[in-house]
């Protein structure tokens, strides 16, 4: 049974998807890796970004983390602060 | 002191901020928007920030460098919003007893929000747009 | 720009100075006088200079910093006379690019001008005085 | 014959002299460490400094260089600004 997550998204992932966020139907227990690997096939412009991280409730997230759907999922494209 | 801020960045207040008692050394470092980069005239720049993570991001650096050297006072502000040349885009001040530890904690604070804050910078040119740092 | 001053530093006048449009960082340190020395509490320092060298020698630290580092524009402003705890002593702005070279040149003119410039500070605490540095 | 040169003094010299300037009578040809010996002679106190150079014309001299009459010259004790 797929549970929407909600995926935020800023810079060059909210210009290529047009988007500023996006619900995501994912698998129970999808880890961070199946999220990317399903919007890579919905949005394959992003897998052309330099390296695409993931943060789960405003942490950085490894890609074996498990999403809940009360998760506040975030892309996080190259920073570029300062 | 952390702050992200769509005004410009004040940095007579944040001097203010930064005095102590103690201090006998202070470092600020401005980071300004450029009228160029690699030659190409940029007209202005777009920072946008997820905000919530950027803060805490920011705070994790800051509790870094206090736990490195010893920090009497220390100012963090990055603005975001739309920025022309010649505005402060980011201050970081930092007030110590000695030099050595205000130059090393400053360029420290800086360095590490380069790589590791959720801040996005898009630079507008008079002939095209490219979001920083996002390509290969 | 380098000044030798008995008149409060002007820190808003230096970074009105220090801006260019071509600088992407800026790098601001300021020396100020603390209210203790090894727990010594300090009334005040008294700064003494021999100025027509002082100046000279700030000028070649400026000089050598520029051949080293691309540096848009400077600024090094260093107090003499009496002052008081929180004051400001001295000022070094560097203005440059990028901000590696900012920091750095900014330090190294800093560093360098409490090694070669003729400047002198007596520290004058409730309990008695001493000239920095100038004894075993 | 000995022609008098001038000496600026400043900082700890200036205290432990009593002066902030001197003229000190130097023999013809006398360099910069003759001035010194003749100083130390006069104020043995200034042999308690740590370091002290002697500037010749706002620049920093060799113990060798030799002195002039017109010669603006100056104690220089270890620094301390900034």
């Amino acid at each position: 049974m797929n549970t929407p997550v909600s995926v935020l998204l800023f810079g060059i992932t909210r210009d290529l998807t047009g988007q500023s966020a996006l619900s995501v139907p994912v698998g129970e227990g999808a880890r961070v890796c199946d999220l990317l690997d399903q919007l890579y096939q919905a949005y394959p412009p992003l897998a052309g970004i330099k390296s695409l991280l993931v943060a789960v409730n405003g942490e950085y997230a490894e890609t074996d983390q498990v999403l809940g759907s009360k998760d506040e999922i975030a892309l996080i494209p190259p920073v570029s602060g300062g | 002191m952390i702050t992200l801020t769509t005004d410009p960045i004040d940095v007579t207040a944040a001097l203010q901020y930064l005095q102590s008692e103690q201090a006998g050394a202070l470092d600020l470092f401005l980071g300004v928007v450029r009228d160029n980069t690699q030659d190409r005239p940029v007209d202005r720049l777009e920072y946008e920030a997820y905000d919530r993570m950027a803060i805490s991001e920011m705070q994790k650096i800051a509790d870094q460098a206090h736990e490195r050297w010893p920090i009497l006072r220390y100012a963090i502000i990055h603005r975001k919003g739309v920025l022309g040349t010649g505005e402060i885009a980011v201050l970081i001040g930092v007030a110590t007893a000695h030099r050595a530890d205000a130059f090393e904690a400053c360029r420290y604070i800086i360095d590490t929000i380069k790589q590791t804050v959720p801040i996005w910078k898009k630079e507008v040119f008079t002939d095209g747009e490219v979001w920083v740092n996002a390509h290969p």
